[in-house]
């Protein structure tokens, strides 16, 4: 599976993007996101305020307890800010 | 249309390209996002970008009469009066065009994956703007 | 800013003129009026015109935060096509500029003494105009 | 004092503007197009239905019974179509 990182969420998990083969018991996003936590101290302080953490599964917004189902792409960034 | 480019756009030539050869547009609205005090950096989700912003486009054509519409979103580095954004709309009526616009900034400011630095800090998303967006559920 | 004229405008030459030099401008809204399928004669009360643009333009400031605004009115022959009228509003926030365009646009359909002939008949005036400037009180 | 005709007012009653001595009783703007009618058959065409005449004191818009005052200049047209 493909991650993917944008803006601070990118700076602090150190990179922009990754691909990573997950263990079986990680079903959805949140299963992930404490699996990345696992990872370093990078991913905790990425992860540390899920209050401000948004996902994307295949470049559609998803909620943070989304089933992963087939994804190929998940993407985590902070509310955007365009416009 | 989508446009997402480092490039500068003009207001003018645009609402030219959308109304050219066109006798049934009579209300043209144009939002134009412009850089304040301080020089930013645009990051964005390549891809996904596009994808976003077509939704909001279609949602937008499905809900007001349009004849025409137009996204360009900037990225890059942006200095302060450098444009940011273009919205486009062209109806027959200028209440469509109008709400329209509104509308398309609105799902922009808080669907389409953007993301503002200025120096070494991230702009921070703001309430007003959820706010702004509920309006039209 | 209040112009009548008979001369074309350009949009982009219109926003860079409000903005320049400034930047506390973050949000410009334009409204362009275009001739549909029919050629226009317009037709006004010189003086009056000014004055009641002037008003409008006034109330819009007392209302929302504006950096700038302008009214720009055409007159004399129009054809399919041609620009009509331009309205543009600065503003820090993209609400304010919004609202205070519309706001500016149905004014400007009620109370402007402007009057529209295509061919040898006069255009009527629209119930839609007075409640869409009702909404306003 | 001046009156002035715009659109199908201007073109029923045949002349764009002209300068009247009113009589001592044409005290508002119902009076004036009462004494107006009088004149012809133009005048009585522009004023045949009230619905769609407006008028204007001094460039600012009046209803169809405001007083005439001190006015110098008295206008009347239809409902405006610009924009």
């Amino acid at each position: 599976m493909k991650l993917l990182y944008f803006a601070w969420v990118r700076q602090k998990t150190g990179t922009p993007e990754e691909d990573v083969t997950l263990p079986d018991h990680v079903r959805d996003v949140g299963a992930l996101i404490d699996w990345l936590k696992t990872r370093g101290e990078g991913y905790e302080a990425a992860f540390a305020d899920l209050k401000v953490v948004r996902a994307a599964i295949d470049q559609e917004h998803v909620a943070l307890d989304a089933p992963l189902g087939r994804a190929q792409e998940v993407a985590f960034f902070p509310p955007v800010t365009g416009g | 249309m989508i446009r997402v480019q480092t490039e500068d756009f003009d207001v003018s030539a645009e609402i030219a390209a959308l109304t050219k050869a066109r006798t049934d547009v009579g209300a043209v609205v144009t939002f134009s996002g412009i850089v304040r005090d301080v020089a930013l950096e645009l990051e964005h989700y390549p891809g996904m970008t596009e994808r976003e912003l077509g939704k909001i486009e279609e949602e937008a054509r499905a809900r007001w009469a349009l004849q025409a519409s137009l996204i360009i979103h900037r990225v890059g580095r942006l200095d302060p009066g450098d444009n940011i954004v273009l919205v486009v709309t062209a109806s027959s009526h200028r209440e469509d065009a109008f709400k329209a616009a509104e509308f398309l900034m609105d799902y922009l400011k808080t669907r389409a994956p953007f993301w503002k630095r200025e120096g070494e800090s991230w702009v921070e998303a703001k309430a007003s703007d959820d706010k702004a967006a509920e309006r039209w559920k």
